[in-house]
This record gives C-alpha cells, sequence and structure tokens, in this order.
C-alpha cells in the first residue's frame, strides 16, 4: 500500500471520521476549531439567554441562585476559553500558511494535539454538570472562595483541570503559530511585507506563550490546595493571601483580553483595505501599535484590582500604564478610518461588520479608560457598567470582527458564497441587538446594578431597562440564526466563488477556492505588500502541479488524540481520586501510560513516510 | 509576485531550524512559569504562622548539589561538541555524565525532602514556607527528571544509529533544555537558598547567642 | 596557541577547552556563593552580592554553554523578552507585597 | 447617484452640536439616575461621593465627546466615499503629520483624565480627622458586621449588624475586613467600594455624610451563593439621635415581664439563638448579627426584607426559603418549622421570639 505513481501515498486515508480525527491539515483542523467554536458559541449564548429570562423582571425565580451563579461563570468561561479564542485559532489555523505563502504550519502534529486538547478540555469541563454541577465561582474564580473550604462541590475541579488542559492546547498552538510566522514565510514575504493579520497572530502568539504560564501555576497551586492540601490560598489556616490570585490571574488575565481582540484587529485590518479599494493606511504604525498594546498589556494587569487596596502608589502607576494603552489603540482606529478616506467603500457584509467592530469596540475602549479613572472605578467595578465595557470589547469587537472574517473568508474555506441580503439582515439585526442589550447596561451600572446578582427586588428600580436588556440579547439571538440559514444555504445552493471573489490583494486569494490540501502547486515569490494588487497578477492564473506530482505533505496521525486523551485522562483519573483513590489512581497510572505511548509513538514516527505497521498497529 | 520553480520547500524564512527556534520559545515560556513560581514563594517569605522555614535549609550540601548540577552542564556541552565533531566515543561518555550528574542531583533532592518531612515535620501542607519551597523546587525536579529521561532515550538512540553527527541538532536542543534547567537552579540557588536563608540563619545564629548568653556560656 | 587563535575561538565558537575553563568559573563563583553566605556583613550587601554573583553565573551558562552569545540574535531575543517581562512582573509583585508602596 | 452635500458648513458649528448632544446624553443619564434608585452613582450624598462624581461627570462627558466625534468622522467618511461610478480610491500609503497628531491628542486628553485621577488618590491616603468617628466592618457570608470600638460596654466595641449607623457632617473612617472569603463594602450614594479581604485591613474612602437619611449598601464581590441577598443600610442620623443610640445600645435590657409573651420568647432566644448571636445584657455569641436593638431595625436578612412580624416569622421558620444560604457550620440553621419529621421549633415558639426581639427597641 505505499509507494505508487513515484511519490508517497498516505497510508491512511483522509477520508471520513477517520480522516478527520487523524488530520495533520491546518485547514482541517481550522475548520474544526472553527465549528467547535461555533456550537460553543450558542452554548454560550443560550446560558446568556437563561441568564437574560431571570434577569427580565425582579425577584424572579426562573432558576435559583447556584443555577444562576453557574450560568454566568459558564457563560463567561466559554465565551472566553471555548468561543473567541477557539474562533480566533479557527482562522490562525485556515488562514495563516496560506497568507504567508506555506504549505502547512511548523509542527502539523503539534497542531492536532492542541485542538484535542482544546476540545477534550472543554468537554471535560462541560461534563461537571452531569457528574456534579456547572462550576459556579465566576469566570476569574477568586480564592478563598474558590478553596475546597468554600466551594465544596467538585465543580471547581472541573473548571480548574479543564481550564489547564486548555491552556496547555492553546500554549502548544502558540508556539507553532510563532515559529510557523518567523520561519515559513513564502521567498520574498519578509515581516514588513506580511499582512495585518498574519502579523497580529504572531503577536497574539507571544502573548499566549508569555502570559499563560502565570495562569498555569496559578491553577496549579489551586488544584495542589484542594487535592493536597497544601496552603496557597488557605487565609485563616496558613496565612495565605488571597490577592495572590488576583495578581495570578489577571497578569495572565489582561494579556488575555488582548490575545482576544488582536486576531478581530488583525481581520478588520485585512478587510478595510479591500473594500475601500486602498491599502492600509500606515502598515508600519499599525502594526507597531498592535507590538505595542501587546507589550503594554503585560504591565497594566492591576486594574482589575484598584479595589483590593492596592496602595496609592501602586493604584497611580497601573492607573497611568493602563490609560497609556488607549493611545496605540488609538492609533489604530485612526489609521482604519483613514484607510477607508479616499476610498471607493463598498458596503459588502464584510466590511459592515468590521465598520460594526471599529465603531463598538472604539466604544468599549473609552468606557475603558474610565474604568482606568481609579475614582470612577470606585463606583463602576462589579457593576453592570464593567458588563458592559467588556462586552462591547468582546461582542463588538472580537465576535464582530471575527464574523467579519467569517464573511470575508468563507468564500475560500468553502468555495461558496454568502448570501449578500441575508448577511445585511444579519448585521443589522445583530448590530441593533447589540446596542439594545448592552447600551442601557451602562446606566444599569450608573444606577448601581451589581454584577452577578441573580435578583433584584422591586424597590431598587432597575426592572424596566432588564427587560429591555432582555428582549435586545433575543434579537442578537435571532441574528444568530440568520448566521445559521445563510450557512446552511450557501452549503445547499451558493454560488460558486471563484478564486479571489472580493479582488483582494493577498496571498490567499491566489489559490483556488477552497485550497487544495497543498495550499500553492509552487510555493510563490512575493515583492510587495499587496502581491495581487501590486503586479496586476489578478491575471496570473496558478500554475499548474510540477511535473513530479504533489507536494509533499505530513501524513495524518493517530498520536496526537491519543496523547491528549491520555492527559485528559490523567485529570480524569484526579477527578475520579477524590471519590475513589484506588480507582482513581488506575485510573491515573493507565491514561499515564497511554499518554506516554502516545509521545513515544509521535517522536519515532516519521513526519511524512509510509508506515504500514501504524495502520495495522491501530486496527 | 511570481513562481519561481526550484524553491525548497524545507528551508525556513530565517535560515534557523524550526525545531531549535521551538525550543528556545519554550525556553523563554519556561521562564514565566518558572519566574512565576519562584515570585510565588518569595512574596510568602517569612508569612509563615507556624512551622520551619528558610533556616532548615542546608547550605553546604546544596552548594555541592548545586556544584554537580553545574557539572552536568558543563559535561552537556562536552557531549555535544562530541557528536559535533563525530566523536561518538566522546558524546557518550559526557551524555552518560550529566545523566548520572542529574540523578545525583535528584538524589539530593530527594534526601533534602525526605529529611525536611522527617526531622522537621515539613510536608507541603505544613505552612506556605512548605507549600511553596516544595512545590517550586518540585517542580524544577520533575524538570531534571525529563530532560534525564530525554537525554536516556537521546543515548539509547545514538547505539541504534538514530543519533548520529548528522541530526546532532537533536542533541543541540535537549542541551539547551538541560542548561535552562540549570540556570533555573543558579536562580533558585541563588535567589532562595543564600539570599533567603541568609537573613534566617541569621536570626539562627542570633537566637543562638541570646541563648548562650542566657544560660551564661556566651 | 597566539592571542589571535584564542580572539577567532572567543568569536567563532568556543571549544571543549573554553567550556572547561567556563565550568571552572562556574565552579569558583559558586564556592565564592558559599563562602559569602558564610560572612557577617548587612543583610542588604549580601543580596547585592548573591545577585551579582548569580547573574553572572547565569549569563555565562546562557551565553557560552546555550551558544546565545554566538548564536542568532533572535534566539536571545526570544529568552530574554520574557525574562525581562518576568523579572520586572516579580519585582513589582514583591513591592506590592511587602507594602513599600503604601 | 448625486454627490454628497450633507457635509457640514463649518466645523465649529458641527463640534458645538455635537458637544449640546454629549451633554444631552449625559443629562439623561442623569434623569434616569435621579428616578428613585436607592443604589444610583448619580446623588453623592457625601463629600467623598460628590468628589468622585465630579470626576465621573468629567470623564463621561471627555469620552463622550471622543466618542461622538470619531462616530463622525466616520459617517462622514462612509458617505463621502462610498463606491460611485467615475469615482476611484486614492491609493495613499500614510502620512507622518497626521500620525503624529493622532498620537499626540489623545495622549493630552488622557493626561487631563490623569491628573485628577492622580489627585484624587494621593487624597485618598490623607490620615482621618481628629474626631473622626472610627468603624470596623467585617464582611460575612453573608452579612455585615460593623464594630464601633471603645463605644460599647465596658469600653469594648460595640457591635451591630446589617444597619450601620453614622453621625451627619463627622468624618467615618470605616475599615475593612473579612471573616470567610473577599467582599466589597459599598455604599454608591455615600463612597465608592473597596474590598474586604481576609487576612487583610483594608482603609474604606474617608467621608462625611452631608445628609441625614438612609443609604442602601451592597455587597459588590462576587462572594458565593447568597452575594445577591447581601445588602446592607447606612443610617445617617442627626447627632443627638446617634448619641442616644449608642446609649440605648449600651443600656442593659429592661427584663421581660414574667409570664408575658416576651419572657416566653427570651426563652426561646437562650434555647435556641443564643449560641450564636449576641444581644447585650443577654448572650454574648458573636456567629451571627448581633441583635441588640432588634425592634428598631427597618430591615431584616442582609437588608433583603422590610423587618415585619410575617417576614421575621418566616426567616427564623425556615431561612433558605427566603436566602440561599449554605448548610455550614457558622450558618443561621433552617429550624424547619411545620415540617413535623425535622422541626426544631413550633410555631409558638417561633411567635414567641417575634415578639421579643421586636421589643428591643429604643427607649
Ligand atoms: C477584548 C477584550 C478587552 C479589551 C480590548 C479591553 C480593553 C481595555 N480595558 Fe477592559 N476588560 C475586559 C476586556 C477587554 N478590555 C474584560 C473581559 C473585563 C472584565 C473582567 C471581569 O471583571 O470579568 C475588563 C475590565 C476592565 C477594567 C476593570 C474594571 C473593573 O473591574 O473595575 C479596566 C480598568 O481599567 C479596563 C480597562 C480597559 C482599557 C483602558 C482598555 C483599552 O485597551 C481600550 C483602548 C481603546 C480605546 C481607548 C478606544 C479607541 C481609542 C481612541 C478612539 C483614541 C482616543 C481615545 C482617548 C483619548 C481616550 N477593562
Ligand atoms: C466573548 C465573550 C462574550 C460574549 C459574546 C457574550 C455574549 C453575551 N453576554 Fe456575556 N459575559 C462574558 C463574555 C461574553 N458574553 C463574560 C466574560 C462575562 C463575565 C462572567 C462572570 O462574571 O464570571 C459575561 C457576563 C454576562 C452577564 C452578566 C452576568 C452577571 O454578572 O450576573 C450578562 C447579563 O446579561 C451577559 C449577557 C450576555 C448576552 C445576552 C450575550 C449575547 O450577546 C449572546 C448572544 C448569543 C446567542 C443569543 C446565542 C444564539 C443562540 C441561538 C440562536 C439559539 C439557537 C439554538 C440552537 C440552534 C440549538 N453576559
Ligand atoms: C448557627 C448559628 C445561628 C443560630 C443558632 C441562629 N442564628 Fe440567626 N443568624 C445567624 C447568621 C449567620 C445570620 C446571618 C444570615 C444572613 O443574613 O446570611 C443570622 C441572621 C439572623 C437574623 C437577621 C439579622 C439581621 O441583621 O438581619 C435574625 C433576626 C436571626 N438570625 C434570628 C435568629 C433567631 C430568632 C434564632 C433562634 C431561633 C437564630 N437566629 C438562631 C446564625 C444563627
Ligand atoms: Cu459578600 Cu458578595
Ligand atoms: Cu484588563
Amino acid at each position: 500500500m505505499a509507494a505508487n505513481i513515484g511519490i508517497l501515498k498516505r497510508p491512511v486515508s483522509t477520508d471520513g471520521v477517520w480522516g478527520w480525527i487523524t488530520t495533520v491539515d491546518h485547514k482541517r483542523i481550522g475548520i474544526l476549531y472553527g465549528v467547535s467554536a461555533f456550537i460553543f458559541f450558542l452554548v454560550g449564548g443560550i446560558e446568556a439567554l437563561l441568564m437574560r429570562v431571570q434577569l427580565a423582571q425582579p425577584d424572579s425565580t426562573f432558576v435559583d441562585a447556584g443555577t444562576f451563579n453557574a450560568l454566568f461563570t459558564m457563560h463567561g468561561t466559554t465565551m472566553v476559553f471555548m468561543v473567541v479564542m477557539p474562533a480566533g485559532a479557527a482562522f490562525f489555523n485556515f488562514l495563516v500558511p496560506l497568507m504567508i505563502g506555506a504549505r502547512d504550519v511548523a509542527f502539523p502534529r503539534l497542531n492536532a494535539l492542541s485542538y484535542w486538547l482544546f476540545i477534550f478540555g472543554a468537554i471535560l469541563m462541560n461534563f461537571s454538570f452531569f457528574k456534579a454541577a456547572f462550576p459556579d465561582v465566576g469566570w476569574f474564580g477568586y480564592a478563598p472562595l474558590t478553596t475546597s473550604e468554600y466551594t465544596l462541590s467538585s465543580s471547581t475541579d472541573y473548571w480548574v483541570l479543564g481550564l489547564q488542559i486548555m491552556g496547555v492546547g492553546t500554549t502548544a498552538a502558540g508556539f507553532n503559530f510563532v515559529i510557523t510566522i518567523l520561519n515559513m514565510r513564502a521567498p520574498g514575504m519578509t515581516l514588513m511585507r506580511m499582512p495585518l493579520f498574519p502579523w497580529m497572530t504572531l503577536i497574539v502568539s507571544f502573548l499566549i506563550i508569555f502570559a499563560f504560564p502565570p495562569l498555569t501555576i496559578a491553577l496549579t497551586l489551586l488544584l495542589f490546595d484542594r487535592f493536597f492540601g497544601t496552603n496557597f490560598f488557605d487565609t485563616a489556616g496558613a496565612g495565605a493571601d488571597p490577592l495572590l490570585w488576583q495578581h495570578l490571574f489577571w497578569i495572565f488575565g489582561h494579556p488575555e483580553v488582548y490575545i482576544l481582540i488582536l486576531p478581530a484587529m488583525g481581520i478588520v485590518s485585512d478587510v478595510l483595505p479591500t473594500f475601500s479599494r486602498k491599502p492600509l493606511f500606515g502598515y508600519t504604525t499599525v502594526v507597531f501599535a498592535g507590538a505595542v498594546i501587546a507589550f503594554l498589556g503585560f504591565g497594566v494587569w492591576a486594574h482589575h484590582m484598584f479595589t483590593t487596596g492596592l496602595g496609592a502608589w501602586a493604584t497611580a502607576a497601573f492607573a497611568g500604564a493602563t490609560m497609556a494603552i488607549g493611545v496605540p489603540t488609538g492609533v489604530k482606529v485612526f489609521n482604519w478610518l483613514a484607510t477607508l478616506w479616499g476610498g471607493s467603500i463598498q458596503f459588502k457584509t464584510p466590511l459592515l461588520f468590521a465598520l460594526g467592530f471599529i465603531s463598538m469596540f472604539m466604544l468599549g475602549g473609552l468606557s475603558g479608560v474610565m474604568h482606568a479613572a481609579v475614582p470612577v472605578d470606585t463606583q463602576q467595578q462589579d457593576t453592570y457598567f464593567i458588563v458592559a465595557h467588556f462586552h462591547y470589547v468582546l461582542f463588538g469587537g472580537s465576535i464582530f470582527g471575527l464574523t467579519a472574517g467569517i464573511y470575508y473568508w468563507f468564500p475560500k474555506m468553502t468555495g461558496r458564497m454568502l448570501s449578500e441580503r441575508i448577511g445585511k439582515w444579519h448585521f443589522w439585526l445583530m448590530f441593533i441587538g447589540f446596542n439594545a442589550t448592552f447600551m442601557p447596561m451602562h446606566i444599569l451600572g450608573v444606577l448601581g446594578m451589581p454584577r452577578r446578582v441573580y435578583t433584584y427586588s422591586v424597590d431598587q428600580n432597575w426592572a424596566g431597562l432588564n427587560l429591555f436588556v432582555s428582549v435586545g440579547a433575543f434579537i442578537i439571538a435571532v441574528s444568530i440564526l440568520l448566521l445559521i440559514i445563510n450557512i446552511v444555504r450557501s452549503a445547499r445552493k451558493g454560488e460558486a466563488a471563484g478564486m479571489n471573489p472580493w479582488a483582494g490583494a493577498t496571498l490567499e486569494w491566489a489559490i483556488p477556492s477552497p485550497p487544495p490540501h497543498y495550499n500553492f502547486a509552487v510555493i510563490p515569490t512575493v515583492r510587495s505588500q499587496h502581491p495581487l494588487w501590486d503586479e496586476e497578477a489578478n491575471a496570473v492564473e496558478p500554475p499548474p502541479l510540477p511535473a513530479h506530482g504533489e507536494p509533499h505533505m505530513p501524513d495524518p496521525s493517530y498520536w496526537p488524540i491519543v496523547v491528549a486523551f491520555g492527559i485528559t485522562m490523567v485529570a480524569g483519573g484526579l477527578l475520579i481520586w477524590q471519590a475513589n483513590t484506588w480507582l482513581g489512581l488506575f485510573v491515573i497510572a493507565v491514561s499515564g501510560f497511554i499518554g506516554m505511548r502516545g509521545i513515544y509513538g509521535w517522536v519515532f514516527e516519521p513526519v511524512a513516510e509510509e508506515s504500514a505497521e501504524r495502520v495495522h498497529a491501530h486496527h | 509576485m511570481q513562481y519561481l520553480s526550484g524553491i525548497d520547500d524545507h528551508r525556513t524564512s530565517t535560515g534557523l531550524d524550526n525545531r531549535k527556534m521551538l525550543m528556545w520559545a519554550f525556553l523563554g515560556s519556561d521562564v514565566m512559569f518558572f519566574g512565576t513560581l519562584i515570585g510565588t514563594h518569595l512574596i510568602y517569605r517569612n508569612r509563615n504562622l507556624s512551622g520551619p522555614q528558610e533556616e532548615i535549609l542546608s547550605i553546604p550540601i546544596t552548594t555541592i548539589s548545586t556544584f554537580v548540577l553545574l557539572m552536568s552542564s558543563l559535561a552537556m556541552v562536552l557531549a555535544l561538541a562530541g557528536i559535533q565533531r563525530g566523536n561518538m566515543g566522546q558524546f557518550r561518555f559526557w551524555t552518560a555524565i550529566v545523566c548520572i550528574f542529574g540523578s545525583i542531583f535528584i538524589g539530593f533532592q530527594m534526601f533534602e525532602f525526605t529529611e525536611f518531612a522527617a526531622h522537621y515535620g515539613l510536608t507541603p501542607r505544613t505552612n506556605l514556607f512548605g507549600s511553596t519551597f516544595l512545590v517550586m523546587t518540585g517542580f524544577h525536579g520533575t524538570h531534571v527528571a525529563v530532560g534525564i529521561l530525554w537525554l536516556w532515550s537521546i543515548l539509547f538512540a545514538s547505539y541504534k544509529g538514530k543519533i548520529h553527527q548528522g541530526n546532532s541538532l537533536q542533541v543541540e536542543i535537549a542541551g539547551l533544555y538541560w542548561h535552562f534547567v540549570d540556570i533555573v537552579w543558579i536562580v533558585i540557588f541563588g535567589v532562595v537558598y543564600l539570599i533567603g536563608a541568609y537573613g534566617a540563619e541569621g536570626r539562627a545564629l542570633e537566637d543562638a547567642h541570646h541563648a548562650a548568653r542566657a544560660v551564661g556560656i556566651g | 596557541m597566539t592571542t589571535e587563535h584564542a580572539h577567532v575561538e572567543e568569536h567563532n565558537h568556543p571549544g571543549p577547552r573554553q567550556y572547561v575553563i567556563i565550568g571552572a568559573i562556574l565552579a569558583v563563583i559558586t564556592l565564592i556563593e558559599f563562602g559569602v553566605f558564610y560572612l557577617s556583613i548587612d543583610p542588604a550587601l549580601m543580596t547585592w552580592i548573591i545577585l551579582i554573583l548569580s547573574s553572572s553565573k547565569f549569563l555565562l551558562v546562557v551565553g557560552y554553554f546555550m551558544h546565545l552569545k554566538f548564536d542568532d540574535v533572535r534566539f536571545s531575543g526570544l529568552f530574554f523578552a520574557p525574562f525581562l517581562i518576568m523579572v520586572s512582573i516579580a519585582v513589582v509583585l514583591m513591592a506590592l507585597f511587602f507594602n513599600l508602596t503604601r | 447617484m448625486t454627490t454628497p452635500t450633507a457635509h457640514p458648513q463649518n466645523l465649529a458649528a458641527t463640534l458645538r452640536r455635537l458637544l449640546y448632544f454629549a451633554l444631552a446624553a449625559v443629562a439623561l443619564v442623569a434623569v434616569l439616575a435621579s428616578c428613585d434608585t436607592p443604589l444610583t452613582t448619580f446623588e453623592p450624598r457625601s463629600d467623598a461621593a460628590q468628589r468622585v462624581h465630579t470626576i465621573y461627570i468629567f470623564v463621561i462627558v471627555a469620552a463622550s465627546i471622543v466618542g461622538f466625534l470619531v462616530l463622525a468622522a466616520m459617517a462622514y467618511i462612509l458617505w463621502k466615499y462610498r463606491e460611485r461610478p467615475g469615482h476611484t480610491a486614492q491609493q495613499i500609503h500614510g502620512n507622518t503629520t497626521l500620525e503624529i497628531t493622532w498620537t499626540v491628542i489623545p495622549i493630552l486628553i488622557l493626561v487631563a483624565i490623569a491628573i485628577p485621577t492622580i489627585v484624587w488618590i494621593a487624597g485618598t491616603t490623607a490620615e482621618p480627622d481628629e474626631d473622626a468617628l472610627h468603624i470596623e466592618a467585617v464582611g460575612h457570608q453573608w452579612w455585615f458586621e460593623f464594630r464601633y470600638p471603645g463605644l460599647g460596654p465596658d469600653g469594648e466595641d460595640l457591635v451591630t449588624a446589617n444597619e450601620l449607623r453614622i453621625p451627619v457632617g463627622r468624618q467615618v473612617a470605616i475599615t475593612l475586613e473579612a471573616k470567610d472569603v473577599i467582599h466589597s463594602f459599598w455604599v454608591p450614594q455615600l463612597v465608592g467600594k473597596t474590598d474586604m479581604v481576609p487576612g487583610r485591613t483594608n482603609i474604606l474612602e474617608k467621608f462625611t455624610a452631608t445628609e441625614v437619611g438612609t443609604f442602601y449598601g451592597q455587597c459588590a464581590e462576587f462572594c458565593g451563593s447568597a452575594h445577591a441577598l447581601m445588602r446592607f443600610r447606612v443610617h445617617v442620623d442627626s447627632h443627638a439621635d446617634f448619641d442616644r443610640w449608642v446609649e440605648n445600645m449600651n443600656a442593659d435590657p429592661v427584663p421581660p415581664e414574667e409570664g408575658s409573651v416576651e419572657a416566653a420568647g427570651a426563652r426561646v432566644f437562650t434555647n435556641f439563638c443564643a449560641r450564636c448571636h449576641t444581644i447585650y445584657g443577654v448572650s454574648t455569641e458573636e456567629i451571627g448579627p448581633n441583635l441588640t436593638l432588634f425592634g428598631d431595625r427597618a430591615t431584616l436578612g442582609a437588608g433583603i426584607l422590610d423587618s415585619t412580624d410575617e417576614n421575621l416569622k418566616a426567616w427564623v421558620s425556615n431561612i433558605r426559603d427566603i436566602k440561599p444560604v449554605l448548610e455550614t457550620t457558622n450558618a443561621m440553621p433552617t429550624f424547619y418549622v411545620g415540617d413535623p419529621l425535622v422541626d426544631q421549633l413550633t410555631e409558638a415558639q417561633v411567635d414567641q421570639v417575634v415578639v421579643y426581639l421586636k421589643s428591643l427597641k429604643l427607649r
């Protein structure tokens, strides 16, 4: 079954479910990420809708306190770690190699491992629903509430372990994209010729590999406290300081919010030039601003802790640093506007979402600057004003930006166009629903409504606005349904896209849609920032496959999913260990062995060569 | 844009090897990992409500184990130099030394841990010092152990002909990891042991003086 | 061996000879650290001495054993960028927890 | 297609219009804010809250103006440069002057915001006034304890719960602690929030209430299942009222008449409640809220219910019908009244203890 027709054929079929499970193709992994993220978006959205039903009226008994606390915890955790991050990863995976002119990422199997760790971690955390209950400690899990003294239920263990596993997967992906972008660019594709999206991916990947370790440590310490009785967060018994957790979490957490927004900024920076028919204004500044944002992002974490009694000097310093981030961000916003200026603006759906991004993100950024004014934050912290801020940046920013990306690159990914008509309906409904939901939250915040309350009473007079907000949330839901309809419709009878439906300037538009698994029959040599504009390469048909046949691509592999499974089940064993020591140890031992065996197999498996034994070994 | 023929699929934009770059990126990330652990330890210094803390650290013993680890790093570069010149004998000898020295270091650490538990009752559950110190050094020890396993596998593979002068990069990358584990220990030894125990030892000495004076022998 | 030869060695790849010398220096520094620990001096002074000695060991291992001094600067970037971030964060954290800033 | 005609004649006029618009929006928020919402941050009733409010308004106006200007610019650009026949895009790549301009202007605005911020932060470090009233507030899952050092019986702490009393016009200096997890002390109309962190003692911004009245407070840090129901009240009293209250708290309670319902209630209290609740002169345990002068409290259950007889009865009978407290050792137990299998108190006993508690009033 090995070598035929002169090149090495894949020994394992890429068809069917097994094809997807063993895939190491960055495009397929991208699609896996994307689909998973979308499903979790529906889950997180339904959680939000349930919260909104509960809050629509005062003294509501639709859900009880525990359920509500679980809802916002899982909503926040889901949206951040299982929606926006993997959605970003979906675009990184599918597009970065295409945009920089590479055949795949630097480490295809590591890439698959990242995905499987993400999905297994997400499943593990959600599995808590069947075993105990959903975690209910808030998405930033402040100690000592999360220690076993105050959270007896094992749901917090699921939260810790699930997050830990997803974190490992994400970090692995971060390494992969750092190397891919630094090392795998096509000839002539210098860093300063790279489109903005790969640039922002590079910056985000650095943020990931440097910001996740503190979270990993924080979670490990908490895990040890909960499982092995260490004292890291034991305030009463051992004199620990609860602020340790907050520092570690936010040292990760603030860079994390830029991990969530920079991919969207990259998308928007590539969508705007295409639809204004002119190059990005101030390319160098926009790139540089992204780097500055990321760098400053490591020095502002304590703005989440202004009310914890940091001391005057520290508070002032962190306030100043936080405000400083407004400057590079502003530079980006103004450069985007200048990109539109003087253009010939085509109001296609991707552009609408990009414009939604700029306007709504900016409003969210401005409320962020208000929080940075410490006296104001003492009145805003932990109120709906904060909830409004972060939904403006997360939904108005990340989700709008990512949706722009969906409309922009869907044709490239599937070969079919989405309907412009439904797309525009989707945009306007979402835009209106979004503002109806989150704009009044500012007022609720001003009126003193705290966040994370499962109920409020009539005399607090927040009922009217809350009802309004809840209605808005359902308008968003309808708009999401339109997106689903659009995708389903397009899958059935979407118009064929062709190579470059938007007349874009970047490399991904120089190959067929959807791209063949080897991406480029011949690797292009790049000579400018806009290879498809500057040289009228629109007319250049991609060259046919060279005579010696398809390029040599990595083979599928079982090991990534085996290793991911082993790691996840070690965590599962820990959870079982809580209830049944010996069974737990047994599961840990077995899955540890599976994981080690997986790593061993991986190391000695050639990246791409026939290996008939492997097929035997596993069937 | 052009389509030139004859572009090597395996070239990299920077001319640097992917795997080596991956290792450096990983080490950068691991800096954050150990930095956070050491930071946590330092933050929690002298906050213990009860139980032993830095005064129980034994500087002479740890100086020896530090020395052993440093010398293992030296052995590592010698091994690499060996394989890069195609001198497999030299490579194997020094790699074995690295593994042995690494194991000796682990031995010291196990001795330290059991000693702490047996003589001072210090476990990760005892107090903040126990938690931060043992988890931090424990993670370091785990890194050392992984390194030993890795180098063992390389040594083993070299006998099967899978590691040779042609892919000495494999050894170089493992070596980077090994040296990193060494420099983490340099920091821990300096900051946690020497600086950390200095005050404590001083206090212990003072206490001893006071006690001596109190019983009239000082 | 002429001085020029040594010079060339320095700037290309150090050989086993240099490694052994570095190893010896590392051992000596460690010995000095050990000695300093038993001096009765101001703890602040002692802290600085140890910090300087440890950093020189750190730099020697990174520079020579890990070849960073002779290798591509991008590797240095990958390593020292997070290193500087981490050191700054740690310093800020210690200042906060010891309340130097109140 | 027509050429755009909608663009403004005069920049100054546009700017003025935008400013009015921003102010109108702020005014709208202010109006909404004033319609009787007890936790509003927009009706300051102390010097501290007023200082914050001034900065708040400044910042909100500044941000609104920036926001409106950018949105307006965007709308203008989109209109002006929409795709039209015969119109092609100008291939501009950048402009250094512009880049510098839009870097410097935001810096200036941010400096303008940073200055009052830093001045305010510096102000928080000031020592309390000589005659300031010192209070320690302690957060518990899910209620607030207030201690007045030195004002209690025998010069000890005077302790009360969930309803803080302070005199008008006198500075109060509150320190914050927590017993279990992190809570946060917040009375929007009087003072911004500061967290109550176990193992730490935080200092709340010093403030002087400017008006007699009752103000709502709320725990603002998520602290577990009943976080939403961890509220409190602050009564700002006249000096005379405040002194009278302190005196009454310290006075030994009049023992209920033998054979009265109150006396029966007092017995129930001693048997079932005294192991957690203090009433000065009656009991000394401090696991639950101090109930001295409970009859004068307006609220029940950490500010969540009016202190009516029915509510009190329901509370004592089965607290978990009202508040999702967990079954920990220090939590108020449910007495399962009316549940024949597990009840611990009879309905009559509850009635008695209610009457007793309500009788603990100011004299
Ligand atoms: C995508 C995610 C994202 C992004 C990009 C941001 C961006 C910013 N955030 Fe936000 N933030 C969150 C997500 C995000 N945030 C989340 C999730 C929380 C809550 C976490 C929790 O508690 O659960 C939070 C909370 C939060 C707080 C803590 C509030 C509290 O709990 O009390 C603060 C305080 O300073 C803050 C500030 C900022 C600032 C200054 C920016 C800046 O980066 C914004 C910069 C942008 C602009 C300023 C607009 C564009 C600029 C111009 C048009 C130029 C002109 C502007 C000026 C002159 C000002 N954020
Ligand atoms: C990217 C991040 C993100 C996104 C997109 C959202 C989206 C939404 N959020 Fe989000 N939210 C957070 C991140 C996010 N949130 C975070 C981090 C927190 C803090 C959590 C914490 O405090 O710990 C939070 C908290 C939070 C709160 C505060 C809870 C509290 O403090 O008590 C509220 C309240 O209204 C809320 C509402 C919503 C709503 C209505 C949406 C909507 O926009 C959702 C829209 C989506 C849908 C409506 C899904 C569509 C579903 C369908 C169309 C049904 C179809 C069904 C099938 C096909 C089966 N969120
Ligand atoms: C095990 C301890 C415990 C016992 C026994 C106990 N309580 Fe409580 N009580 C508490 C706690 C804790 C709270 C605060 C609960 C909360 O608000 O979350 C409380 C709150 C109250 C309150 C509301 C106080 C306020 O300020 O709003 C009243 C009234 C009360 N208890 C009455 C009683 C009566 C009457 C009994 C006996 C029949 C009783 N308690 C027995 C612990 C106890
Ligand atoms: Cu106490 Cu929330
Ligand atoms: Cu932040």
